[in-house]
């Protein structure tokens, strides 16, 4: 059982990892802001999601555990809400995504860009 | 393997960093900012656990909520403070 | 193996004299002000660089730990950053009243303004 | 490390004063960093608290009041500050060949009061956290100083440009905007922050009575504690937020803390001790320094949280 959750904590931890990693080169090669925001998306979902539980299992029952939970779920709360914020901004700035849309649809690419 | 994620951390840090000198336009630096917030957040937690002392933890609970404050003073800022300028990115492009 | 011990103050430095650089070569006062920010920083991280002992960690009691890093350059600057945004706050409303005064905030211009009048 | 040297290198080349704000907010993010790798887990936390949220919103405060593009020129000067610069920095580092090695335990700074406080601490006042017992009671005198400062500063920057405005425009732009438009009507951003604030202030309040046991203490809670309030300014409208918490309060509330530090010092007088020492403000002497080290740090996270709500809503409030 033990060896089961320690395999499956560094599992996720490895996971975390390279989706770190993916998101990380997404921001940077990708063209333009809205594009690069799925790289950032990457960032606060999966590989802060994975990694954080992995840490949970190490941690096992226990105050750690309860925190770390807490951190997700406030990581979960707020990086959409920041990235909706920012894609408003932009567009309201009027940066355009590159494939030159309706703006419409734009605004719910920008939006939904943070759940991927 | 705590350290390779750490490594991990760094990598994706040294990227953020990259897009947010580069970054043509100042959304890209928020996006890079808002971004090295969080990798901050996982980095102090993982340390946390590497240097066997899990009161870290709270300074990660900290910028999870803290970070959220900056990204949005920045958006609400360049949202309503220069409508008509939107690529703020540097002219000289010294960089 | 020696110089790897100082390495850390020379970046320190480095840091140093960018910030010292910003604030003498450029005539923007809130450049001027992050500057000094980054001056400050540097010597924040060089009083904790000193304040590190190997094999030591936080400076919270527990059990079964007996080295620490040493507490006391914690506290001053500890102290320090607080006090640091506070000041920071007063030189940015200063910066706002010149603006307010003198319609610009280049350092140049201002000695410009003074000499006509 | 090396992050921070790119990172001032690059603020010091970028001409967008925006752009320069945004990068001391990683700069800041990085030094944080730093001080927890150098195992300084309260000052990082400061850091954390001050650097992410405040300074970045007071340096953008200014931007929107003055410009925020540097005028770009060539200066002949700054040949002369670079060879200046140069010049100071090879001094330094010549220096630095008499400094101890990187962690090196043997060092002077490590044996004159540290190992003492290290070591007594623990029994004299029987808080875990030694960081705390040293900034509130051990060197009491020293916090009350900062915490002058502290006071002193937002006195002067409500000096400078906190005047009422007679007969001018009262438009409050800054970070308000335009109002029909402005973020009052995101209903995503609105529900997020009003589930957050709540979370933000109890958790101020968290770090401020749990300071005695982990990180933590009077000035990362009141830095937390005025986040969360310029967080409802920023969301709201700064008028809205202003009728929450009015500047009578603040006011106030800025003097209370200062007066509730003093106070408890001059306590120590009339029970007997000298200025600052706690021991005699309980039957024993451990649990008087607890008493005393907890009404100081809130007097501390008063000051400091009310402090920064003021300076924050000056700055606000300016016209453009």
């Amino acid at each position: 059982m033990d060896i089961i959750l320690e395999l499956l904590s560094w599992g996720l931890l490895a996971v975390g990892a390279i989706f770190l990693i993916i998101g990380g080169i997404g921001m940077v090669r990708l063209p333009d802001v809205f594009a690069r925001m799925h790289g950032a998306g990457i960032i606060d979902t999966m590989g802060v999601g994975a990694v954080l539980s992995g840490l949970m299992i190490q941690g096992g029952m226990s105050i750690v555990t309860i925190k770390l939970i807490l951190i997700l779920v406030f990581i979960v709360f707020t990086s959409p809400t920041a990235t909706h914020a920012l894609a408003r901004a932009a567009l309201h700035g009027g940066v355009r995504p590159r494939n030159n849309e309706a703006p419409e649809e734009d605004t719910s690419q920008g939006g939904s860009s943070s759940k991927t | 393997m705590m350290v390779a994620v750490t490594l991990a951390v760094l990598v994706t840090m040294a990227l953020a960093v990259f897009r947010s000198i580069l970054g043509p336009t100042v959304y890209d630096r928020i996006l890079a900012v808002n971004a090295f917030g969080t990798l901050t957040v996982v980095l102090i937690s993982v340390y946390g656990f590497l240097s066997e002392r899990p009161e870290f933890l709270d300074l990660a609970l900290v910028y999870a909520l803290i970070n959220f404050i900056g990204t949005i003073a920045v958006s609400k800022y360049v949202e309503f403070s220069h409508m008509g300028r939107p690529t703020g990115g540097d002219e000289l492009g010294d960089i | 193996m020696e110089f790897l011990g100082l390495i850390n103050y020379w970046i320190v430095i480095v840091l140093m004299m960018t910030g010292f650089y910003i604030v003498i070569a450029h005539d923007n006062l809130v450049k001027k002000i992050v500057g000094l920010n980054i001056f400050q920083v540097s010597v924040f991280v060089f009083y904790i660089t000193m304040a590190k002992v190997e094999g030591g960690t936080a400076p919270i009691l527990a059990e079964g730990i007996t080295t620490y890093s040493n507490p006391l350059p914690h506290v001053l600057i500890l102290t320090a950053i607080v006090v640091g945004v506070a000041t920071t706050a007063l030189g940015l409303a200063l910066v706002v009243r010149i603006r307010d005064a003198y319609g610009t905030i280049e350092d140049d211009e201002l000695e410009n303004q003074e000499g006509e009048s | 490390m090396g992050f921070m040297a790119v990172i001032g290198f690059a603020v010091a080349r970028l001409r967008n004063l925006f752009a320069v704000v945004m990068l001391t907010g990683i700069f800041s993010l990085t030094a944080a960093v730093l001080y927890v790798l150098l195992d300084a887990v309260d000052v990082a936390f400061t850091e954390a608290a001050v650097g992410a949220g405040i300074s970045t919103v007071l340096m953008l405060g200014t931007l929107a009041l003055t410009s925020s593009e540097e005028r770009v020129e060539s200066t002949g000067g700054s040949r002369w500050a670079l060879v200046l610069v140069v010049v100071t920095g090879a001094i330094l580092v010549y220096g630095t060949f008499d400094m101890p090695a990187f962690g090196d335990p043997t060092a002077a700074i490590h044996h004159h009061v540290a190992p003492y406080y290290l070591e007594k601490s623990g029994q004299e006042i029987g808080l875990p956290n030694v960081v705390t017992s040293v900034l509130a009671s051990y060197r009491g005198y020293d916090t009350l100083g900062e915490v002058f400062v502290i006071f002193t500063a937002a006195i002067g920057v409500l000096l400078i440009i906190g005047r009422p405005q007679f007969g001018r425009r009262r438009s409050h732009r800054m970070l308000v905007g335009e109002l029909h438009e402005s973020m009052r009507t995101n209903v995503i951003l609105r529900v997020v922050s009003k589930l957050l604030i709540p979370v933000i202030l109890l958790f101020a309040l968290y770090v401020q009575w749990h300071g005695d046991f982990g990180p933590g203490g009077g000035f990362q809670a009141g830095v937390i504690f005025a986040s969360g309030f310029i967080l409802y300014a920023l969301i709201f409208d700064i008028d809205t937020a202003r009728t929450m918490i009015p500047a009578r309060v603040t006011r106030i509330f800025l003097c209370l803390g200062v007066l509730l530090y003093t106070g408890v010092g001059i306590a120590g007088f009339f029970m007997g001790g000298n200025f600052l020492n706690y021991s005699v403000l309980a039957a024993t002497p451990v649990s008087g320094q607890h008493l005393g080290i907890l009404l100081v740090e809130f007097g501390v996270g008063l000051t400091v949280a009310a402090a920064m709500i003021s300076i924050f809503f000056t700055f606000a409030r300016q016209e453009h």
